[in-house]
């Protein structure tokens, strides 16, 4: 099967994801979509990997992975603090900052 | 090398700023001493170099040159012909009577915190202006120039913004407004004109590469600096911009009314006595030294707008109800003649010019000065509120009256030889322009005498009434002015020799020549 | 000797500096000093005149240069002095007159507490006058010319708590203004002409240059001329001028100051030559405004305003004359000088007759002064006899000529001139007439003023009726003396060259006509004022009357055109400045404002929009970098 | 990594393993970040170990002597000549040791040490309960006014978690402009901005809204990091490698493949254009570029002051020394085809930061708006392309951070009742009440509007310089429009300090500890030097404007 089908579909993962971010109102929601982006990043380097012969780009996906999961505690820390505070998770609520 | 005079001349006051500034709350008429001392010993100073200055050595003289921002092309180079002389003595020289004049109109009021020291504040302001506007008639280096010329306008602006008038007319809040209206006014326009000016430094630095003005104007003499005529005509642009705004011309004018109106007298003397000739220098120095062609490409336009400054100047000058407001608009129309002696380039245009920056600059200070001890005594700057007070206070009538014809420029009195030059000058060149030009003359006497007789004249006003004289330390202001103004009226030659050559330098950076007589008469020599 | 001369003006000026910056420890004998400068002044004349006497006619003229005064790059003014015959003429006028009147004014100011002040002024009005007269360039005259302007302005508003005189002041100062125009705009012709402006040379190659260039210098010359002299159209200051102390309308507003436009068309005498046009103009300026004047003179009931119009029109004859040319200047001259003591004296009487009547103006309320007041009456009356011409008196001499000269000049212009004069010489008669009548015959019409106290008309200090006396012996002889023998005509040739004219009539006729007009007008005069009583309210008159009355609608005419105009230009422009000029700014201010206003919304705390915007960026920017590729 | 080393891994594991080659690591040209990380490290355990009472001290301490160790470090190997002439690649290709790399991490540390302090200053709020109290919440965790905070507040609990957190922050931006591959890039990118995420969350007072930020900061930054990834993973396909020299061959076509199953990715420019574009997009962001500037007045108005200070420095410092880095190493072959997308955003940035600053009443968002023009000026001088114009930006930089980080600190000296007192409307004849704060702050307001004889002209002049004789002199038109817009709102700053009367109820100026003191003297200090004798900064700036390929 022609690797370039791969691309394709990190191509769609990755914008499902950020049309996830425009879309959703739930932080946890959006967080995941951008997990979601990542790792169609990751399915990209892993295909172009595949493609090049070489294993940078399989490598980099693991660090992407242990990026992914420090933006989880970061984020969900976050989030979290944000949800005890308001007990909404929602997005739009957070905007007492803006003009 | 030898003692860097000019340098000198620049940082003792600004040096005397900053001790002025330093000087403890409490001991205010200390700072007030100090600062007028600081003039005075700068005074001397300019003295100096007034003496130390041969009529017919180089172009520029007491030249010293320092490696400052290399990266940039600047350096400190310093240096000064007949014009920045002539100007540096100006400035020196009205700097003891602007202190002198505004002695109380710092003094702080009760309401304000103690740890805030106005005083001090206002007389290092004025120092710190000098110091810059006399580094400025000082550089040529078209950068260490624009520094200073844009720096200058921090200093105005708080001396503006900080210390208004304290008579006008409304509440204090609106009278704070509009003072604040009138210093943001001021410094915008300045900055604006000084940011495109910014635009046309780089420019220049691009084609030229460094910013020293003898340097670059000997490479387009020579031929070694290539300038294509529509870029030089941009550059020519941007600089001209920032110094019409600064000088001001007809119409980018209209800050010059409102900061003349809000600040008090002294520094109303200093914009357009002072500040303001920087803008008509720079023209004289950089605009036609610089770009000749350009400069020449301009002219017909900026004679039109100068003709257009004049008589709109003193026409809406006669409109006028605040006192102070109307001097600025009779500046405005001075200004113009100044900058059409300039563009005329013609020797008697540009030696008119020259002298005419300086005796603009006594004139509007006598009666600006005057005009201000007035309005201090009535606490109002509506011509309405006054009348008769000629008969209350004769000697302030008086002086206010000279103060007037010199504005109007009668003979006898500095302006008129200069007014006359620029006339003279113009319509040698362009006689139409000198022939408009030279209605001016009917309409300054209606503003002066109107404004005269409206406040001095006439029975007197109740509110008048129990008005005192000018007092000794006012005289005293006000003396040498008059005595300088009669001086230079009737024997202008010390002014004119040390000019003479620097316009010659002038008329042939722009390779121009004057006009010859139709019917060239034996000269003057065979007449006598 | 020649260094002598800036003795003459320095000595007036020494005066006014020290009066006028003594301060009031000077008020006691200030009048006194002032007086005794001008009096040195006046003998230091008379010995330069002796001195210049002595040499031949030909090198009579004296020069002084004291110092180069505007030193510029191919130019040059020079303060330096030029006293030939025509500026000796003057010299004595002005300082002779001068002191005289300087005198009067001590009595006459006696109860002004700023009569060192009035004093301080008149010295400088000597001073600035003889700087006129013997400046060597036209630049210096410039600065006389402004300087007199500056001390008539000052005299006019002397009291400058009456708004009148303060009013008054301004106009005058304002109208010479007009006029300086004219000079300074000649000055700078003459410049760009000749490359200088110092009289020798530009009047020695006045011929070389095309006749358009003179006609257009003549005109400019004759426009100054109009302002100072009064002539129309700009004559409307010299009646408000009137407002002035009497000693001031006298030295100032009729012996000397207002005949500067004469002594500039005769000085220029080589130019006005070479451009004929502008000599036409300039007969025809002083035709029409010796008529004005006179018609003038004769509907206003205020004395002094009388005799200012009557001073106007005598000046129109000097300008007439002085328009025709060589024929003329010598008598442009001579009469301007009789004019100077006649008219002098007038004032002076009409002074007195003021000072004894509590400052009372109108003729109306005066009648039968001549038994209170004899000495007046006798140096008014030779006064009058010389102004209308009366055979042997001065004005008789002088007048006569230039109305000779008038009819010399040939041709139709010639007729119209000659009889322009005539008719002016019998309006002339007519209205004096009727000044002497109103104020000296008939009964008395004076009431008690509205504070009760009725004027007691009494005869003035010896300090006032002396150079009244004086005065008019000058108007009795002076005509003579310099008439019989052309005596003046000599005196002047070098400057003026003369050239005798020959009228179509004889000069006989000339005179005879004169005369007879002169004996009409007065007869008329008699008619309506010596036969019957003078109403003491004045009657509504004819529409002329009323229209001279209002000095022939000038000022109103000036008002409607350019008092309104202006106030309303002015106004509209102050208005431009503040909303279109000022306008435009605050409206880009404005308008950045409000686009930041606009802006600022898409700021609106979602994040979610916040992405888009990152999202929408990222877009242009894979658009942006792909379409550079493809293009 | 660099590539070659793991596929000569990946090969030879087939045969008998005999030898592994070490990778080589030259610990002395990482020294600098090596250094800051482990001082991070350390403070983790300091949290862990030592007592409470003494954290504070211990943690102060510990990051100003790792940062002034690491300064001390950079400065050793730049006289080392590591600047100059033994610049060079270390770690396995992964990081750059070049001019400037090495000038922007010494901007970075001392911008960072002149922010720690701001950090550790505990003398503006009043004494809680007696315990001395800093900008950052008792206990972060805690809800915004539960009893939970109360008793943190209470038992004076501090978070001196914020020291290691920045250090680790720093560590991040020192590999930043370094990086010499996009991995690294991406990895430094997240190490400096996960930290910032939490530091922003953890205000004491206005916790809302420092949370919000946090929140707004997390999620956007989340979201163009992936944009970023994504870039480089397109551009790995594009080049078969994420070494930066690699690229830049395969760009200039110097390097062509063999394999024909790599026909239709390698070399394919449309992967290498859009990849180039979203590695920009996530660069812009962190740069704070229109339009990609949204995040900034949020975050700068919620994050502790402090902390905000020291983002709008430091993070402003790295991220455009990544972005010269990309530009000049790795995309030179592309100058013509990224020019005039910058072009564009420089535009947007300078006018669209100046104009929308005019209306804005906070002056923390009017900061923030400033620094976003700023970001614009800067691009100006980016897109200079040639070595006058990397210098004028690195000297822009250092001039701008310092600027900065002392206008911060100023605010945090002003205030009410509630707090730090941002309105401008308090701000009110505040040069009345305290002259000398005021004309500090004037002096920082006049370098933001570039006025002569501050750092803010020699910056400006110089990037303006720069940009015209690149040949984009329109681009300097509009700076100076943009000045002339930005100018307005300094001005109006100062009027209201200085001109308006002072409100009876306006906010008091506390009495900082030497900490910020020194902050503050630091800032004025460089701006006034680099105002009137730049010449040797520039010469600094000049030398080190040489990329290492």
């Amino acid at each position: 099967m022609n690797p370039v089908n791969y691309l394709y579909l990190a191509a769609l993962l990755f914008t499902i994801g950020a049309v996830g971010v425009l879309i959703r109102r739930n932080a946890i929601v959006v967080f995941m979509c951008v997990e979601l982006m990542l790792n169609a990043c990751n399915l990209a380097f892993v295909t172009f990997s595949r493609m090049h012969g070489n294993l940078d780009g399989q490598i980099i996906a693991f660090f992407t992975m242990v990026v992914a999961a420090a933006e989880v505690v970061v984020g969900l820390a976050i989030i979290v603090s944000v949800f005890r505070s308001r007990h909404s998770a929602s997005v739009d609520d957070a905007s007492l900052m803006k003009l | 090398m030898s003692f860097p005079l000019l340098t000198a001349t620049a940082a003792v006051p600004a040096v005397g700023a900053i001790l002025t500034a330093a000087v403890p709350a409490a001991r205010r008429t200390a700072a007030k001493w100090l600062a007028l001392l600081v003039s005075l010993v700068t005074l001397v100073l300019a003295g100096i170099v007034f003496a130390r200055f041969e009529p017919g050595g180089d172009r520029y003289q007491l030249t010293e040159s320092h490696s400052w921002i290399k990266d940039f092309g600047v350096r400190y180079e310093l240096g000064v012909d007949g014009i920045g002389v002539a100007l540096i003595a100006l400035t020196a020289l009205l700097i003891p009577f602007v202190i002198l004049a505004g002695w109380h109109d710092a003094d702080p009021l009760e309401t304000q915190s103690k740890r805030w020291r106005p005083t001090q504040g206002f007389f290092a302001l004025i120092l710190m202006v000098e110091a810059m506007v006399i580094l400025s008639f000082e550089a040529t280096d078209v950068f260490l120039f624009y520094i200073l010329f844009e720096a200058m306008l921090i200093p105005m602006y708080f001396l503006i913004g900080g210390f208004g008038d304290r008579a006008h007319s409304g509440t204090d809040e609106n009278a704070a407004a509009q003072r604040s209206y009138a210093a943001v006014k001021f410094l915008l326009y300045n900055l604006v004109g000084g940011l495109i000016m910014l635009a046309a430094v780089i420019g220049l630095y691009v084609v030229a590469g460094n910013f020293s003005l003898t340097e670059i104007a000997e490479a387009r003499a020579n031929g070694s600096l290539e300038m294509a005529s529509s870029t030089e005509k941009w550059l020519f642009l941007g600089f001209f911009f920032a110094f019409a705004v600064k000088a001001p011309l007809w119409p980018l004018h209209t800050w010059l009314p409102n900061a003349m109106g809000e600040a008090t007298a002294p520094v109303a003397v200093l914009i357009t006595a002072v500040v303001d000739k920087v803008g008509t220098f720079a023209m004289l120095r950089f605009c036609l030294g610089l770009f000749p062609e350009a400069s020449k490409w301009a002219t017909p336009a900026i004679v039109v707008l100068a003709l257009i400054s004049i008589v709109y100047g003193a026409l809406v000058a006669v409109g006028q109800r605040d006192i102070k407001r109307l001097v600025a608009y009779a500046s405005i129309s001075h200004f113009g003649f100044i900058i059409l002696g300039i563009f005329a380039m013609t020797s008697q245009g540009q030696s008119g010019a020259t002298l005419y920056m300086v005796n603009h600059g006594i004139s509007t200070a006598a009666l600006m000065l005057v005009a201000g001890f007035l309005i201090s005594r009535r606490g109002s700057r509506l011509i309405a509120d006054y009348g008769g007070v000629q008969k209350v206070a004769p000697v302030l009538a008086g002086t206010f009256l000279i103060g007037g014809l010199a504005t109007l420029s009668l003979p006898g009195l500095a302006p008129f030889v200069s007014e006359f030059l620029v006339l003279v000058g113009t319509f040698a060149r362009y006689p139409v322009a000198g022939i408009v030009a030279t209605t001016g003359i009917v309409l300054a006497a209606l503003y002066v005498l109107v404004l005269y007789q409206r406040t001095m004249t006439g029975p007197v006003k109740e509110e008048v009434r129990s008005m005192p004289d000018l007092r000794p330390r006012e005289l005293a202001v006000v003396t040498p002015l008059i005595a300088l103004l009669l001086f230079l009226g009737v024997f202008p030659k010390p002014l004119t020799d040390v000019v003479n050559p620097a316009v010659r330098h002038t008329m042939s950076d722009v390779q121009r020549t004057d006009p010859q007589p139709e019917v060239p008469v034996q000269t003057v020599e065979a007449a006598k | 000797m020649e260094n002598l001369i800036a003795l003459l003006i320095g000595a007036p000026l020494l005066g006014a500096a020290v009066l006028l910056c003594g301060g009031r420890r000077l008020d006691r004998a200030g009048h006194w000093l002032g007086t005794l400068l001008a009096a040195v002044s006046f003998v230091i004349g008379l010995a330069l005149f002796a001195d210049m006497l002595g040499k031949a006619a030909d090198d009579r003229a004296m020069h002084q240069h004291l110092f180069s005064w505007i030193p510029v790059e191919g130019f040059q003014a020079d303060i330096a002095f030029q006293l030939d015959q025509l500026s000796m003429t003057f010299v004595l006028l002005i300082t002779g007159v001068g002191t005289l009147i300087h005198v009067y004014s001590i009595g006459y100011m006696e109860h002004d507490e700023r009569r060192r002040r009035f004093f301080g002024y008149l010295n400088l009005f000597v001073a600035a006058m003889l700087l006129l007269v013997l400046a060597d360039n036209y630049l210096l005259l410039y600065f006389g010319w402004e300087g007199v302007g500056l001390a008539s302005y000052l005299l006019i508003g002397f009291w400058q708590h009456k708004p009148s005189a303060a009013t008054a002041a301004k106009k005058a100062f304002l109208v010479n203004r007009v006029g300086d125009i004219g000079l300074s705009i000649a000055i700078m012709l003459m410049f760009t002409t000749f490359g200088t402006f110092a009289f020798g040379p530009v009047l020695e190659s006045a011929g070389e240059t095309g006749e358009g260039t003179l006609t257009a210098i003549g005109l400019m010359l004759l426009l100054a001329a109009c302002g100072k002299s009064a002539q129309v159209p700009l004559q409307s200051w010299l009646g408000d001028a009137m407002e002035g102390p009497t000693p001031v309308s006298a030295l100032i507003h009729a012996a000397t100051m207002v005949t500067a436009g004469v002594y500039l068309i005769v000085r220029s005498a080589d130019i006005f030559n070479a451009a004929p046009d502008a000599q036409l103009v300039v007969t025809i300026v002083g035709a029409v405004t010796l008529l004005f004047g006179a018609i003038v003179g004769c509907a206003k009931d205020d004395i002094k305003k009388a005799l200012a119009g009557s001073t106007m029109s005598q000046i129109g004859y000097m300008i007439l004359a002085a328009g025709l040319g060589p024929i003329g200047y010598v008598f442009a001259i001579m009469h301007l000088v009789t004019h100077g003591f006649f008219k002098a004296g007038l004032f002076l009487g009409a002074g007195s007759v003021m000072h004894g009547m509590n400052d009372e103006v109108d003729m109306r309320k005066y009648g039968g002064l001549r038994k209170y007041m004899p000495v007046t009456f006798a140096t008014f009356g030779l006064g009058y006899l010389a102004i209308i011409g009366f055979p042997g008196l001065s004005g008789f001499f002088s007048k006569d000529k230039i109305i000779e000269a008038a009819f010399a000049k040939g041709g139709t212009e010639g007729w119209i001139l000659g009889a322009v004069t005539l008719l002016g010489a019998a309006i002339t008669a007519y209205y004096m007439t009727r000044v002497m009548l109103m104020t000296f015959f008939g009964e008395k019409r004076w009431q008690p003023d509205e504070h009760g106290h009725e004027p007691h008309p009494h005869e003035s200090p010896k300090s006032m009726t002396v150079p009244m006396i004086l005065l008019a012996f000058g108007s009795v002889f002076a005509g003579g003396i310099f008439g019989i023998g052309d005596r003046f005509v000599n005196w002047l040739k070098p400057v003026t060259d003369y050239e005798h004219g020959h009228p179509p009539i004889s000069a006989m006729a000339v005179t005879s006509a004169t005369v007879a007009v002169m004996v009409i007008g007065v007869g008329l005069a008699y008619l309506q004022y010596g036969r019957r009583p003078v109403p003491v309210v004045a009657p509504r008159g004819s529409l002329l009357t009323r229209a001279a009355r209002r000095d022939l609608l000038q000022d109103d005419f000036n008002h409607a055109v350019f008092v309104t105009g202006g106030t309303h230009l002015t106004r509209s422009l102050v208005y431009v400045d503040h909303s279109l000029v000022d306008g435009v700014v605050n409206g880009t201010a404005a308008g950045v404002g409000g686009l930041s206003g606009r802006l600022r919304k898409l700021q609106n705390g979602h994040v979610r929009s916040y992405a888009v915007s990152m999202f929408g960026g990222t877009a242009v920017l894979i658009a942006a970098t792909l379409l550079m590729r493809a293009v | 990594m660099n590539a070659l080393a793991v596929h000569n891994l990946w090969t030879t594991a087939a045969e008998p393993l005999n030898k592994i080659p070490a990778p080589k690591i030259e610990y002395t040209q990482l020294a600098p970040v090596l250094i800051v990380v482990g001082a991070a490290v350390l403070g983790i355990l300091a949290e862990a170990f030592v007592p409470r009472k003494g954290r504070y001290l211990a943690q102060v301490f510990l990051s100003v002597l790792a940062l002034a160790a690491a300064f001390a470090a950079v400065v050793g190997l730049a006289a080392g000549g590591y600047g100059t002439t033994r610049a060079g690649i270390a770690a396995m290709g992964a990081i750059a040791v070049d001019g400037p790399a090495l000038f922007l991490q010494g901007t970075i540390l001392l911008a960072s040490i002149v922010a720690i302090l701001t950090f550790a200053e505990r003398r503006l709020d009043p004494a809680d309960h007696g315990h001395k109290v800093d900008s950052f919440a008792a206990e972060a965790a805690a809800v915004p006014g539960g009893d939970h905070e109360k008793a943190a507040v209470k038992a004076g609990f501090t978070t001196t978690e914020v020291f290691p957190l920045a250090l680790f922050a720093i560590a991040g931006m020192l590999v930043f402009p370094a990086a010499n591959d996009l991995l690294t890039l991406f990895i430094a990118l997240e190490v400096f901005s996960l930290p910032l995420y939490l530091l922003c969350a953890v205000a004491r007072r206005k916790r809302l809204m420092s949370q919000e930020a946090a929140v707004k900061y997390f999620l956007l930054g989340a979201f163009s990091s992936a944009f970023l990834l994504f870039g480089i993973a397109l551009l790995y396909g594009y080049a078969g490698s994420v070494s930066y020299a690699t690229i830049a061959d395969v760009v200039d076509g110097a390097v062509t493949s063999v394999n024909p199953a790599l026909a239709g990715t390698m070399g394919n420019d449309v992967l290498l254009l859009i990849g180039f574009a979203l590695l920009l997009m996530g660069l812009l962001f962190k740069v704070g570029a229109v339009p990609f500037h949204m995040w900034t007045p949020d975050v700068y108005q919620g994050a502790p002051t402090p902390v905000t200070g020291f983002m709008a420095a430091a993070t402003k410092v790295a991220a455009f020394g990544a972005l010269l880095r990309l530009l000049y190493v790795v995309l030179p072959g592309l100058t013509w085809d990224w020019r005039p997308v910058m072009w564009g955003v420089a535009i947007v940035t300078m006018l669209g930061g100046a104009v929308v600053a005019i209306t804005q009443t906070d002056i923390k968002r009017l900061l923030a708006y400033s620094s976003i023009a700023h970001a614009g000026f800067l691009l100006a001088g980016v897109i200079a392309a040639t070595p006058s114009g990397i210098s004028s930006v690195l000297f822009y930089l250092g001039a701008y951070s310092f600027v900065t980080i002392g206008a911060f600190a100023v605010v945090t000296l002003v205030r009410d009742a509630g707090g730090e007192a941002t309105h401008l409307s308090k701000w009110a004849g505040l040069g009345r009440r305290s002259p000398l704060v005021a004309a500090v702050f004037a002096v920082f307001l006049l370098a933001f509007a570039g006025i002569p004889l501050t750092s803010g002209f020699s910056g400006k002049f110089a990037v303006f310089k720069a940009a015209a004789e690149g040949g984009a002199g329109a681009l300097v038109v509009v700076g100076v429009i943009a000045s002339a817009v930005a100018a307005f709102f300094y001005i109006r700053v100062i009027v209201l300090m200085f001109f308006s009367e002072p409100k009876a109820d306006g906010p008091t100026v506390a009495v900082p500890s030497a900490l910020t003191t020194v902050t503050i003297a630091a800032g004025v200090a460089v701006t006034l030097v680099l105002g009137l004798a730049p010449q040797y900064f520039l010469d600094l700036a000049s030398q080190a404007s040489v990329f290492v390929r």
